[in-house]
């Protein structure tokens, strides 16, 4: 746990610990004042496309999400679901029985029912749906789920999700999932006002959306300000302090930063937008205080396609892996006290009693120039090089990514004297390039969708979706579809321990950097702010004291 | 004759890189009350200079007015404020520029451009100030004079233009009209008339003129006097009837000689003036047109002639008129 | 004047025309799509969405059937901005850059005609020499280096002006003059030049012969023939103002239509960017059709000429 | 007199001003020049004068009629024998600042037409030659180095008359080869005209608008109105008895350098005197009679002397 | 006439009759020529020299060219450093005796740095301003000497391209084409040319009907000699000048698209990159934006005043 004296600390360790820098804030300071404007001013750095929970995405709309609409179970800050919607549950292998509390209401005044859940839950699922939701598969958990939306069962009463009654959800999974519960928290999950039915601007209307959250959307101007308040008939608001939550959209890190420390915003950086990497050396110094660094459920690294020269050559990838200096990067590059990454799976993911990253440890290469020369040469022989062919490594365009780019290229030039080429793709074109094999090396990066292994794990199968390096291997596959149909933790944890161990150590499919950190900076008056493992913000219970 | 302008001894130049440009060196001439005056010379002779200097228009820098008088009715512009300059230009004396394409302000109207100057001297309002200016040019011989006064310049042509001209110069009936070569971008036809509107507007304002110009045709039926400008200085004056019947400087003379008569014999060849005129910046000492003189003696080098006087209106200033002329011949 | 105007007219949809298609085809020839993302959408779900946008026809058949739907008003719908209308966005967006650009015109046009004048009207001296310094300048520094500049010291160490966003007045202070430096700067040069031109003109000497004061001329035969040329370098202008705003909407957070462009592009909004195009297209084109009117009423010459011409 | 050198007929040149509108700059001309003639053009300014002359060089090509030169009609002359021919007919221009490349040096104008029609084997010859011409036209040879901005006016349409005797000409078209010098240099220029005429034979177009410089200088002289000729006749004949109106007009208002005649001088003026006779007949107000040039034609009322009237 | 009535001029006291002696003229004598011998290029020369802003830009822009070319040579020898090599333990370091001008956020040489930006950027501005030279001088010579219904079409073309928002097509072309030097010099001349086609279809224009060109034409002069020996030379003044301020410009472009992340390939810099890399850090890194600012603003300020300065010694006033 981290409180603000332990900010500088955390900041030096990387922050590892899936803890919310405010939860214990708001408990050792009772003798607080509440600000009397209790208007929060953020700043979103790109713009929701959407507030329609089936259509949307991204982490943007997300943090507008979590304030205006509540699902089934909300994430504390230990990551642990707790009960929203639903009042209480019962489990019974792959069958869940939700009793929705029957206090909650909409925001005009209709109690929410078993019936929006499986309203907004059908919508999503729905192939007539328009467009057709693409989070649809955060549904496929559900029994007959992905057929329904792929339209091989027509009859949505035989997939997995029924309204006993107006209290009662009774929802029925495909495979024993441990985590779940906690998915139920996720936007896609969120129930619908049923009267979206027949209109589908609604969710670009602040004057029509209907939400069952803490907040309304009170105000939305395309390009400038979002702005929600509080929902005077959501059951919980009491415990909502906030009047309003007032969202700029500004997509420039340095002007926000700036605007942060005139006094404009008051919260700023992770996870709606950015703290310069240049200025955060020297606001660890300047804003002591507020600066906040966390390690979230996510990892940054580089992929080696497996199916291009000379990258289909294990020792290669071996030597290029090994022949970096990740900590140089992260405390000169990155500057947000990332940790330097030797695996796959980031801290904060849950393994069996502990996070699973402690339970295993990272240790499946080790950086060594030596032996990467070693490998190298290896490597060259068994393909039978003299001269390595041209390597380009391609990235997104963004500075950080660029920075990053540069100094693994340098080292590689330094370190085995290979000259890479960098090149900077613009993301569509970048994306489209990594999905078809397209490249050699390329950055990439991987953020959890719940929290567990799994969310990292099971896209390195072959033919995953997101498998966009051309690994495929039997036995990885088969530990994960074996983890896949057990609710047996150990089980799991003993497969997806061995399926990193071939996707990192025998194989070399990835060249992990660093596992990130969220950066972010807060006025000390901001109390209540949560975070959850996966760098997601909740700001339903944040509150301003005086200043 | 009274006269309404003297100019005594002016001295003009140009601040240029290479030097000073003495455009102007010792100008004298009067002009007398309804009197019409032609200056006339070679390209560059400081005609307009003159001109300009008496409104001082001249830009100022680059020029230098660096010494003389100039009294108009009996009093030294030179000597004025800029405030009491105002109130004499458009006023006391007019004045038309050489080309009436670009001398009118092309995007105000016509008529607007003569009520200006009428509001400013004669304290005329608006209305009044228009009726005026569609007399005035009703007075310059332009038809359909309402609907004229509401044109812009460009829909006039050359022509009428010179006459809107001729009425902004005359609208607050200046005692002094200066014309600086009102009529050279005009066909003849058109010069023929605007010169005939300058005559009758002065018969009716009795007004003066100094009618600058290099055709000695237009001179003959103009003026009364002739002043023969050569290189900033004044070779010759007398009336046109002693300019042109008894020209007595080498210059004047070759000027006439050089034009075709239409009475001139078939085949009979003109005279020129042969070379080109001095340079400003160092003039000659001597005579100026020393260099371009057939006449020209060894004194003519040296010595910057003074002026003989034939009569009371004729002067000129050679060297061959001196006595002495006649026995270095001789010799 | 009415061919004039007609003329004008034909040829601007000549050159929208060729604008869209451009676009059109420009755009499909980038990889990637609107759907593409980190996450990759299941198979199945990206198939429905191509087939509801129409993006699993023959190219050619959806060029055919945006021109189609353009013809009819239609702007289509974002692909991104789920299920809002491009008209919508456009006109919400362009409505900051707007009111951003309108000031920044008005004021680039008064500041640079004043600088300008006060530097014809003092020739080759001080004023003269401190108002083209600060042209040259004006004109050497690139916008978002000004942009930043006035950011830091007013807003991060002064604290006087807001740093970003778009609420009052105050709010415009910064963008526009980061905006403007350079068009002030260009319309001071133009203006000086061309007032210096003027001065020497024939009828101002008819003018001052006129005893006009000098004030009067000033107000009455300089100024009016002296902007003249600005004139033409509005249309031009516009257009640098309007796209140059890109940059300072982003630095300085206004959400207008520049932003909205740039972002649309890396999404690959087809619709909206197709939408953002031909409006901006319109929209330049107008303001050159604009000026050309404009300089007919500010130069009484051109009329004839022109209607003649057309 | 000797055979017809020139022989213009019917010829037209009209310019398309846009907008639909046709210029009709030259409205079909006829007249023929004798070799060792000059003959006059004068008339108003933009009465299409110069565009005569220049498509009679096919300068411009003519909308209609024909131009003949020793009895070969130019106009069907292939760009091959078209360069030859140009070798025989020369223009002297109006503007001595604007005809004179400023970028060339007075060696590299007149060798120019030396260098086209390759008459000058060598340097030394090309040299020589244009030394030569400089002499001719009473410039000091040793200036052949200098560019033509350090010439006077008077200097620089002596140049041009080298330029156009570079190639040995036997038609000269001169356009208003004077009107822009002071009056004391143009008796230069004419006398070297005459002269020059009188040494090599050449055969003038001499357009001016001053008409006591034609009359001095020209056998014959043509009137021309709104690109059409309205009289035609020697020029004692024309000044001792215009016919035509315009001419008239014309004649009585040139102002003649005498006190004596201008005195007595009666001025004749066209109807509407103030707005012109011109800017009347250009509005397209056909006043009919003598100005309603469409439907006039050439008449010889006296030998040699030709004057547009009314076809009734 | 009556002679008693002259007056007699004073005369000096001591004029002897010799000093009356006819001398007459010596016509050859009467030609003098005033003015020295010049050709119009030496004249404009010596008027540029004469301008003394004008000449100081040229020197500045000498300098800048050749630091550019030398100032990471002499780094390279005395310090061994290049633009790309990182020193990850010496990032954002103020200016000192080794980094002249600091050091950038990979530790990198910003004095190497700056001047190698400053050569990708004359090269982008010079390639650029190349290409239009050439697209625009035909193309504007075309229009310009055939004139009529060529030119009407040609002209149109031109404007079509020109209405068209020029960022809009420069962004998408970057977004579909490989992004390279040559891809970025290649959009900016997109639209570059057009002004530079205007500029000579105008003086040819104009100049076609002078007289001189008349002159050459009745003389039998083809169109290559009226286009190349008398049309594009008497236009050259205007081109000159159009060129000087059509390499800022791409330099600006540069930068532009620099800033919206569309320029040269990191670890290449261009001056308006490096600006746009600093640009987040400036507050506490002022000279990794001070020092590439001020040289893309003392280039450009010195393109400016030396077009500037062409442009007035190159106009030929030689007309009168
Ligand atoms: N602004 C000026 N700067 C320098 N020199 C000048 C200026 N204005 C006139 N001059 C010089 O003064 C002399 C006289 O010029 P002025 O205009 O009076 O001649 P002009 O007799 O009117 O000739 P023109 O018949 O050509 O009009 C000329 O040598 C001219 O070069
Ligand atoms: N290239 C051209 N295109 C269109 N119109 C032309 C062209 N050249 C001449 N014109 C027009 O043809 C008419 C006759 O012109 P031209 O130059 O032949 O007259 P001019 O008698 O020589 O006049 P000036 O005495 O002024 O030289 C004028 O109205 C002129 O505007
Ligand atoms: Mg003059
Ligand atoms: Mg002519």
């Amino acid at each position: 746990a981290c409180g603000s004296n332990d900010k500088k600390n955390s900041a030096s360790n990387g922050g590892n610990n899936a803890t919310s820098n405010s939860g214990e804030k708001a408990a050792n300071s009772g003798d607080e004042k509440l600000a009397a404007d209790q208007t929060l001013r953020i700043n979103l750095s790109a713009e929701p496309p959407t507030f329609d929970p089936a259509q949307a995405q991204d982490s943007q709309a997300n943090t507008v999400l979590k304030t205006m609409y509540e699902g089934l179970t909300r994430m504390d800050d230990s990551g642990e679901p707790q009960p929203a919607a639903a009042e209480k549950w019962e489990i019974d292998g792959t069958k869940y029985t939700f009793h929705l509390r029957q206090d909650a209401k909409w925001s005009n005044g209709d109690p929410v029912t078993a019936k929006d859940f499986v309203f907004a839950w059908e919508r999503v699922l729905s192939p007539n749906t328009q467009p057709a939701a693409p989070y649809a598969y955060q549904l496929y958990y559900l029994k007959n789920a992905q057929e329904y939306n792929e339209g091989k069962v027509t009859d949505f009463s035989q997939v997995g999700v029924k309204a006993i009654d107006d209290y009662t959800l009774e929802v029925e999974i495909v495979a024993p999932t441990p985590y779940f519960l906690g998915l139920t928290s996720f936007y896609t999950y969120y129930p619908v006002h049923s009267s979206v039915k027949d209109d589908d601007k609604w969710a670009v209307d602040a004057s029509k959306m209907i939400v069952n959250g803490a907040f309304t959307l009170t105000n939305w101007i395309k390009g400038q300000t979002i702005e929600v308040t509080k929902n005077e008939n959501y059951w919980d608001k009491d415990s909502i302090k906030l009047n309003k939550i007032s969202m700029s959209l500004v997509n420039s890190s340095a002007t926000e930063l700036a605007s942060y420390q005139n006094g404009e915003l008051d919260r700023v950086g992770h996870p709606n937008g950015e703290i310069p990497t240049d200025q955060i050396p020297i606001l660890k110094d300047q804003l002591k205080d507020e600066l906040g660094i966390k390690g979230i459920a996510s990892t940054y690294y580089y992929e080696f396609n497996v199916t291009a020269e000379p990258f289909d050559n294990v020792n290669i990838r071996r030597a290029f892996a090994m022949a970096i200096d990740r900590q140089a990067i992260v405390d000169n590059v990155t500057l947000g006290g990332q940790l330097p990454a030797f695996g796959y799976v980031p801290p904060g993911i849950k393994g069996v009693n502990d996070e699973y990253r402690n339970e295993h440890k990272d240790d499946y290469f080790t950086e060594n120039l030596e032996e990467a020369k070693k490998l190298l040469e290896q490597g060259m022989q068994e393909k039978g090089y003299t001269k390595l062919p041209e390597i380009t490594l391609i990235y997104n365009s963004s500075d950080a990514h660029k920075k990053v780019a540069l100094a693994v290229a340098d080292m590689w030039k330094k370190n085995l004297g290979i000259n890479v080429k960098t090149e900077n793709q613009e993301w569509g074109v970048f994306i489209e390039n990594r999905q078809n094999l397209n490249y050699q090396v390329a950055r990439a990066g991987w953020t959890a969708d719940y929290n567990d292994p799994m969310t990292f794990l099971d896209m390195w199968v072959t033919g995953g979706g997101n498998n966009d390096t051309g690994f495929t291997n039997a036995e990885y596959d088969k530990l994960i579809a074996e983890a896949k149909s057990t609710d047996k933790a150990e089980t799991r944890d003993a497969n997806f321990s061995k399926a990193e161990e071939i996707l990192i150590k025998d194989n070399q499919v990835l060249m992990p950097i660093y596992y990130y950190t969220n950066v972010s900076a807060e006025k000390p008056y901001l109390k209540g702010v949560v975070l959850d493992f996966s760098g997601g913000v909740d700001y339903s219970r944040a509150y301003l004291t005086e200043k | 004759m009274e006269p309404i302008l003297q100019v005594k001894d002016l001295h003009v130049s140009f601040q240029v890189k290479g030097g000073e440009v003495k455009a102007v060196r010792g100008m004298n001439f009067e002009v007398g009350k309804g009197e019409t005056v032609a200056i006339v010379g070679e390209s560059g002779s400081g005609k307009s200079v003159t001109a300009q200097t008496i409104m001082r228009l001249i830009p100022s820098p680059p020029s230098i007015i660096k010494q003389g008088e100039i009294l108009f009715q009996g009093q030294d512009l030179l000597k004025k404020s800029i405030k009491q300059m105002e109130a004499i230009r458009g006023k006391d004396i007019g004045m038309i520029f050489q080309d009436p394409m670009t001398s009118l302000n092309p995007t105000i109207k016509v008529g607007k451009q003569i009520t200006e100057v009428l509001i400013k001297h004669q304290k005329m309002s608006a209305g009044e100030a228009k009726k005026q200016a569609i007399e005035m040019l009703k007075l310059v011989g332009i038809n359909n004079a309402e609907a004229r006064f509401n044109q812009y310049p460009h829909e006039f042509s050359g022509g009428m233009r010179q006459r809107a001209m001729i009425a902004i110069a005359l609208a607050c009936r200046p005692a002094l009209l200066i014309a600086d070569e009102p009529t050279t971008a005009l066909d003849v036809t058109i010069q023929a008339q605007i010169m005939d509107v300058m005559k009758e507007m002065q018969q009716r304002l009795g007004t003066s003129i100094i009618l600058i110009t290099h055709d000695l045709g237009v001179v003959a039926g103009m003026c009364d006097r002739v002043i023969v400008m050569y290189a900033g200085e004044v070779v010759e004056t007398g009336t046109k009837w002693e300019i042109f019947k008894n020209p007595q400087h080498p210059y004047t003379k070759g000027l006439l000689r050089s034009m075709p008569r239409l009475d001139q014999k078939k085949g009979e060849p003109l005279i020129p003036i042969i070379g080109t005129p001095p340079d400003l910046i160092k003039p000659p000492i001597g005579c100026p047109f020393a260099a371009r003189c057939e006449q020209a003696m060894k004194i003519c080098e040296r010595i910057d002639p003074g002026a003989t006087v034939f009569s009371d209106t004729h002067m000129a200033r050679c060297w061959d008129l001196h006595p002495m002329a006649k026995e270095g011949q001789s010799s | 004047m009415v061919r004039y105007v007609a003329n004008k007219f034909f040829f601007m949809l000549v050159s929208l025309f060729i604008l869209i298609s451009a676009t059109f085809f420009l755009m499909k020839a980038i990889p990637g799509d609107p759907f593409t993302s980190e996450k990759k959408v299941p198979p199945a779900i990206q198939e429905r969405l191509y087939e509801q946008y129409g993006l699993d026809k023959p190219v050619i058949q959806q060029y055919v059937k945006y021109l189609g739907d353009i013809v009819q008003g239609d702007f289509g719908i974002s692909m991104k901005m789920i299920n809002q209308d491009v008209s919508k966005i456009i006109g919400q967006t362009f409505s900051a850059s707007l009111k951003l650009g309108v000031v920044a015109i008005v004021v680039a046009v008064i500041v640079g005609v004043a600088l300008g004048m006060l530097a014809a009207l003092y020739h080759r001296r001080l004023i003269d020499n401190v108002a083209m310094v600060l042209a040259v300048l004006g004109i050497a520094v690139p916008s978002f280096v000004v942009a930043s500049l006035l950011q830091y010291v007013f807003a991060s160490k002064l604290h006087w002006l807001p740093t970003m966003g778009f609420k009052g007045p105050l709010y415009y202070v910064l963008p526009v003059a980061a905006l403007t430096a350079q068009p002030i700067a260009f319309i001071a040069r133009l203006t000086r030049s061309s007032m210096l031109e003027v001065l020497h003109a024939d009828y101002i000497k008819t003018a001052k012969a006129k005893g006009l004061s000098w004030m009067a001329i000033l107000f009455r035969h300089v100024i009016r023939n002296g902007i003249m040329p600005v004139v033409t370098y509005l249309g031009p202008m516009t257009a640098n103002i309007v796209t140059g705003s890109v940059v300072i909407e982003q630095i300085f957070g206004i959400g207008g239509i520049g932003k909205q462009f740039v972002q649309a592009i890396s999404v690959r909004d087809y619709p909206l960017i197709m939408g953002i195009t031909i409006f901006y297209g319109i929209l330049l084109m107008l303001a050159r059709f604009v000026t050309d009117i404009a300089y007919v009423f500010v130069d009484p010459r051109i009329k004839l000429t022109k209607g003649k011409e057309g | 007199m000797s055979k017809n050198l020139i022989e213009v007929e019917g010829l037209k040149k009209y310019f398309n001003v846009g907008g639909g509108n046709v210029l009709k700059a030259v409205n079909n001309i006829s007249f023929s020049i004798a070799e060792g003639e000059t003959l006059g053009l004068v008339g108003e300014s933009g009465c299409g004068k110069s565009t005569a002359g220049r498509t009679i060089l096919r300068l411009y090509e003519p909308t209609g009629g024909s131009v003949r030169f020793n009895g070969t009609d130019i106009n069907q002359l292939s760009p091959r024998k078209m360069k030859a021919m140009r070798r025989d007919m020369q223009m002297i221009f109006q503007d001595p600042y604007a005809s004179l490349n400023p970028r060339f040096t007075v060696t590299d104008i007149i060798g120019e037409a030396l260098d086209i029609h390759g008459l000058a084997g060598s340097r030394a010859e090309r040299k020589k030659r244009v030394e030569e011409l400089l002499d001719m036209v009473g410039l000091n040879p040793d200036h052949a180095t200098r560019y033509p901005h350090e010439f006077s006016g008077g200097q620089r349409q002596r140049i041009g008359i080298a330029r156009a005797l570079a190639v040995n000409p036997k038609f000269i078209i001169c356009d208003e080869p004077i009107s822009a010098l002071d009056v004391s240099i143009q008796a230069q220029v004419v006398n070297l005209l005459k002269d020059l005429q009188d040494r090599l034979g050449l055969t003038y177009l001499f357009i001016a608008h001053d008409l006591s410089m034609v009359k001095h200088i020209s056998d014959r002289v043509a009137v021309m109105y709104l690109g059409r000729i309205v009289e035609l006749a020697e020029s004692e004949e024309l000044y001792a008895n215009p016919l035509h109106p315009y001419t008239k007009t014309l004649l009585s208002a040139i102002p003649i350098p005498d006190p004596e005649v201008e005195a007595n001088k009666k001025r004749i003026l066209l109807e509407d005197s103030a707005n012109g006779p011109i800017a009347s007949a250009k509005d397209g107000v056909s006043s009919g009679g003598a100005f309603d040039l469409d439907n006039s034609e050439l008449v010889e009322v006296s030998k040699g002397h030709w004057v547009s009237m009314p076809n009734k | 006439m009556d002679t008693n009535s002259i007056k007699v001029m004073t005369t000096p006291a001591d004029l002897t009759p010799d000093d009356f002696r006819k001398i007459g003229t010596d016509e050859k004598e009467a030609e003098v020529i005033q003015r020295e011998s010049i050709s119009a290029w030496r004249d404009a020369w010596q008027r540029l020299r004469s301008n003394k802003m004008a000449m100081t830009a040229l020197v500045v822009l000498l300098l800048i060219t050749i630091t550019a070319f030398v100032g990471p040579l002499i780094s390279k020898w005395v310090h061994g450093y290049n633009y790309y090599s990182n020193d990850l333990l010496n990032t954002n370091k103020g200016p000192s005796a080794t980094h002249w001008f600091g050091t950038d956020d990979l530790g990198r040489d910003m004095w190497v740095r700056t001047w190698k930006g400053t050569q990708i950027s004359l090269l982008v501005g010079f390639a650029a301003a190349c290409i239009d030279l050439f697209i625009g001088v035909i193309y504007g010579g075309i229009m310009g000497y055939f004139g009529g219904r060529v030119d009407e079409i040609m002209n149109k073309f031109s404007e079509i391209l020109y209405s068209i928002p020029y960022l809009l097509v420069t962004i998408l072309l970057l977004v579909v084409m490989e992004p390279s030097l040559g891809t970025i010099i290649l959009a900016l001349t997109i639209t570059g040319w057009i002004n530079m086609s205007w500029i000579v279809r105008g003086e040819i224009m104009q100049l076609k009907n002078r007289e001189f060109v008349l002159a050459s034409r009745s003389m039998g002069a083809g169109s290559g000699r009226l286009l190349f020996r008398h049309l594009l030379p008497n236009a050259v003044g205007p081109i000159i000048v159009t060129v000087t301020l059509s390499v800022p410009n791409a330099i600006f472009a540069e930068a532009f698209l620099s800033f919206l992340g569309l320029g040269v390939q990191a670890p290449i810099a261009s001056l308006g990159s490096m600006i746009n890399d600093a640009l987040t850090g400036w507050l506490y890194y002022p000279w990794r934006m001070l020092f590439p600012a001020i040289v893309i603003s003392l280039t450009m300020l010195a393109f400016n005043i030396f077009g500037d300065g062409l442009r007035d010694a190159l106009d030929p006033k030689l007309k009168k």
